[in-house]
């Protein structure tokens, strides 16, 4: 009943793990199996390791966090080596959300992922942690559309672009990269913030600005995929501030195929099988077969 | 699987010193010495992180959790009453190695005390504790029991050593020593240590997931950075690379 | 000690009560002495009287709140006739916030504002909640560039421009509306969002998207304020989620000259003057004589 | 200068029939029948605006509040035990006009009953209460012994009429009404009484400051557009335009 397809890739239902708040999948199957997702999108890779940043990585915020973790990640050959075995024998759709900050580190990447079993590459071009972490690309539609046509070019999976709420104008951002090749759109990424330590008189984050995350978001998020899937023909996948089914429907509702929840694993580790769960109870009580009677309702 | 995020029901939770509270919930918790629960007091959006505490002490039936009210959170937290429900993740973390022997010393600045009752309890050496703290003392009696020495040091001299608890303590009396505080206390145990005896620390971060998956809560050590909720919070003294 | 100057008029403090949330700073003054503040923004005014909007006007979110009032106000002249004789006996700074749909409806409403005692126009082109009500003024550069050209050639007034969030990008239209002779920024108005009844199938609000405000934003706006602050050199009046001293003072460090109170005053009327206690308790404590002294510190 | 946003103690706060308490708190508290009050049972940020609940008795140092428990806000309240405290501003709004005599009738919806106490014992006229509910009646005995007589209507006939209470009422046995309860109902009253009896009807809307400052809860009157925490919750039912 929840199934959802994205570009002709089943999900037994439109859940998703967000990037960077679920790691590789490992720590969050000991509390429950997370074969009963739809999907999961890997954290954040780039071609080489990295070692992310120093100093605070994560801070409280009404209703959300901000976070500077700063990609932290074993790389692209690091994750096909030691990660994806444990990811490729489940039940699963996998996004490799891959980060980068030259065109060249982002077509290497995908070339490596080409030869794996992964469903899809979700190309971050919105990483606001980094310095040229992809951020610089998620903000302006030129420099987006030449990335994603590069990916586009050399990926063999189906390409979702994860844009950033950065963006200046997030229609025009996803009619480019869709212009450009993507196959589908996710969004949103964190919001670039601020949170300075008055006794300290400098900022948290050493980056000075990190991103923000969480229900805190929501409503703007909801926004712009509204404002998305006016202008795009290709699958979008909703992400920003899902913590429970009503939010997910508003998602559906708003245009979205599937949905990511990030910062609500922090609250409680299951809580994407309640949200599943409250889309069923939803869809039975109004009487809905498939989840495509309500997409884009609005 | 593990048990997941799980209720639990308050027996107890008093103000056992000024701002400093102890928190008895019912339940069948498992835990060793120097691991923690993430806790949960509220069913709402702000605060919106749960909070890391230490498992201060279980016993059958019943785990006990020590804290001080610092923030919004563990304000919220010390509002609960007997028969409130609270939401628990845990046990999560390394814990302290368990298998050490011999004479061992545990060095607290203020509510870093909070582990050292179970520790105490379950180590099989001869243990000493060291108690630094601002003005009160709290937690001792029910430690005292399991150790053979207590030494206090308050920095306004109400009771015990008046100043750091690290002026009275020698590293030369000990064979092992399990260090938990504030980081510049932890910085000058180590630094009196070094070369003469092995210490563990026990490290704080922010955490977001607490379970080893969103990278929120790393510290750099000699091997790079490590994430206090999955290769912590205990750490050996010499791999934590502090800066400041 | 809490004294600041902005554009040669003194405040008592840096709290400004913002503009749609403290309607005349009638209903207020009835819980405490409005006086204490340091100024007033006037519930958004444009030429002539209107209504505002059908429908649920106000729905709370995650610390935060969405709201679609859509302008209801008296008019300029109402306003000068009515409501400004009540402000004018008062020791506080008063910005009459004005919106407008045209760009002659800006013009004719600063020419009746010039002849009164008002200090300050804020000029509102952002406001996301009336069709052409100031909205699509806030978005592009060029646009906002014009009205304000325009305005500051027949405003007697200092003139201080109120940026939305919803710019593609802040720095830019900070820069232009200072190019084309913002005397002063304000920032900022409420983000554009949206909610869904997912029963009714429909929107909350009957225009859609809404204005999204309060402690929720306050991360996003302090870093518009920060950004901001580096490229223009006039004073700025930071504006978002801001409820306790400390977000007060964040904002300052980020560069602010004064800041304004609008959410927060729905949780406790007089918050303000908690805020006002607080930036005075911590100057103290710190040994602060000025807040000159810690503006755009980080 | 007008109280501000003080605190109130909790003297008791009571589940009175399923999912509907009874909230009191002590001091000294004023305002009128229909008039009421923004509470706040919680010091964080989410949920963010307080909740509007009528007066439903004021005696001596003490204030009573009923309300049904719906969303967030109102759960948090309920949990809420004697002793704790809750913040309060108001009173709020015009309530109803007490200077009517004569034979009034009192309709209520469900929770709708909520002012209809403080009301009944203020007015001077001969007041017959008419209230409908789901399933279970409450309030009503308190509200007995200033009233005349009490009809009831549940919809599945566990008590009184089965049915809507709008079935067993005639307008023209009254020369005044005042209803309280959900539109539909409120309606249906309106409707029934229109050209006979003259009505007064207590509206409800989202609000965000309470006080007539944000225009946030604004419903369409004949006069335009007015606010339900200024120019009501109270308005003349002719007046109130209801569009659905
Ligand atoms: C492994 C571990 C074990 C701990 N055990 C105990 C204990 O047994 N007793 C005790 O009193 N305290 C303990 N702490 C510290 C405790 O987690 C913080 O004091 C608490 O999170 C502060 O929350 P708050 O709501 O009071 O403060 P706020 O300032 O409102 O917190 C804001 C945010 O910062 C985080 N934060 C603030 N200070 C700390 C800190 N020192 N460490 C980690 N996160 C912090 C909070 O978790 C929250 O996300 C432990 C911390 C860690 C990491
Ligand atoms: C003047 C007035 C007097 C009232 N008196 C009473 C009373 O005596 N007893 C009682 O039980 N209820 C009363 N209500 C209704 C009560 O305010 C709502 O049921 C309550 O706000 C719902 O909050 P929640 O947190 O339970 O629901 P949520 O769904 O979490 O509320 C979300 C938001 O919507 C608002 N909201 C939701 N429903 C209503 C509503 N019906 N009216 C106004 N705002 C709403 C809330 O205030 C909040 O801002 C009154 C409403 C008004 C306007
Ligand atoms: C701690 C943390 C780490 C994140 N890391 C990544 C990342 O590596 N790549 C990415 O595309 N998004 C990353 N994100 C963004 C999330 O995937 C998601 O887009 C964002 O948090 C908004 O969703 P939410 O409000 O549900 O958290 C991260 C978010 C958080 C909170
Ligand atoms: C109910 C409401 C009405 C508002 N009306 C106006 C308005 O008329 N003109 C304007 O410039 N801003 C208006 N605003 C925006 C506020 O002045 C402020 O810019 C915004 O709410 C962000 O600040 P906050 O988070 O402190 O509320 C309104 C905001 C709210 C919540
Ligand atoms: S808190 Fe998420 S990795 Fe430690
Ligand atoms: S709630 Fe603000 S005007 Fe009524």
């Amino acid at each position: 009943m929840t199934r959802v397809e994205i570009l002709g890739l089943e999900l037994k239902n439109p859940v998703i793990a967000a990037s960077g708040t679920f790691g590789f999948g490992r720590e969050f199957d000991e509390y429950f199996s997370i074969e009963k997702l739809g999907g999961i999108s890997t954290k954040g890779l780039t071609l080489n390791k990295r070692d992310g940043n120093k100093g605070i990585r994560i801070y409280e915020t009404p209703s959300g966090l901000m976070n500077s973790i700063g990609l932290q990640n074993p790389g692209v050959k690091g994750f096909i080596e030691e990660d994806l075995p444990f990811l490729e024998n489940m039940d699963i759709v996998i996004l490799a959300n891959l980060g980068g900050s030259t065109l060249d580190e982002y077509l290497e990447g995908i070339e490596l992922l080409n030869n794996t079993s992964i469903d899809f590459i979700e190309l971050n071009i919105s990483c606001p942690n980094v310095k040229e972490g992809g951020m610089a690309f998620g903000i302006k539609c030129n420099t987006a559309e030449r990335v994603v046509k590069e990916a586009k070019k050399v990926s063999k999976k189906p390409l979702i672009v994860k844009l950033s709420p950065n963006a200046e104008n997030i229609q025009e951002m996803a009619y480019s990269c869709v212009n450009a090749g993507a196959d589908g759109l996710s969004l949103v990424n964190t919001f670039n913030a601020l949170a300075i330590d008055v006794y300290k008189r400098k900022p948290i984050f050493e980056n000075i600005t990190a991103g923000l995350s969480g229900p805190c978001i929501k409503p703007i998020a909801l926004r712009m995929v509204y404002e998305v899937s006016k202008v795009v023909n290709v699958p979008i996948i909703g992400i920003g501030g899902i913590i429970n089914w009503r939010d997910a429907i508003e998602f559906i509702m708003a245009g979205a195929t599937a949905i990511q929840v990030g910062s609500g694993n922090f609250i409680k580790p299951d809580i994407s099988l309640d949200i599943i769960k409250g889309i069923e109870e939803y869809m039975k009580e109004e009487g809905i077969k498939s989840l495509e009677e309500i997409r884009g309702i609005i | 699987m593990k048990e997941n995020y799980r209720k639990g029901i308050i027996y107890k939770n008093t103000e056992i010193s000024p701002n400093i509270y102890e928190l008895v919930l019912e339940g069948d918790f498992h835990g060793i010495p120097g691991q923690f629960y993430m806790l949960r007091g509220w069913d709402w959006l702000d605060p919106f992180l749960s909070r890391p505490i230490s498992i201060a002490d279980i016993e059958s039936g019943k785990i006990k959790f020590l804290y001080e009210v610092k923030g919004r959170g563990t304000h919220i937290i010390s509002k609960l009453k007997k028969g409130d429900t609270l939401s628990l993740l845990g046990p999560l973390g390394n814990g302290f190695d368990m298998q050490m022997e011999g004479r061992i010393a545990l060095i607290t600045g203020g509510i870093g005390i909070a582990p050292m009752l179970y520790l105490a309890k379950k180590l099989s050496g001869e243990i000493h504790i060291y108690s630094g703290f601002r003005n009160n003392a709290y937690f001792l009696d029910q430690i005292r029991p399991y150790v053979k020495t207590v030494k206090i040091a308050t920095e306004n001299g109400s009771i015990g050593h008046k100043g750091f608890i690290t002026e009275i303590f020698d590293p030369k009396d000990f064979e092992l020593v399990y260090a938990c505080g504030p980081t510049p206390m932890m910085e000058v145990v180590l630094k009196m240590c070094k070369g003469i005896v092995p210490v563990f620390v026990s490290m704080e971060n922010h955490m977001a997931c607490g379970i080893g998956a969103c990278l929120g809560c790393t510290i750099e050590t000699i091997r790079g950075m490590e994430r206090v909720c999955k290769e912590g919070p205990v750490f050996k003294g010499e791999e934590v690379v502090f800066n400041d």
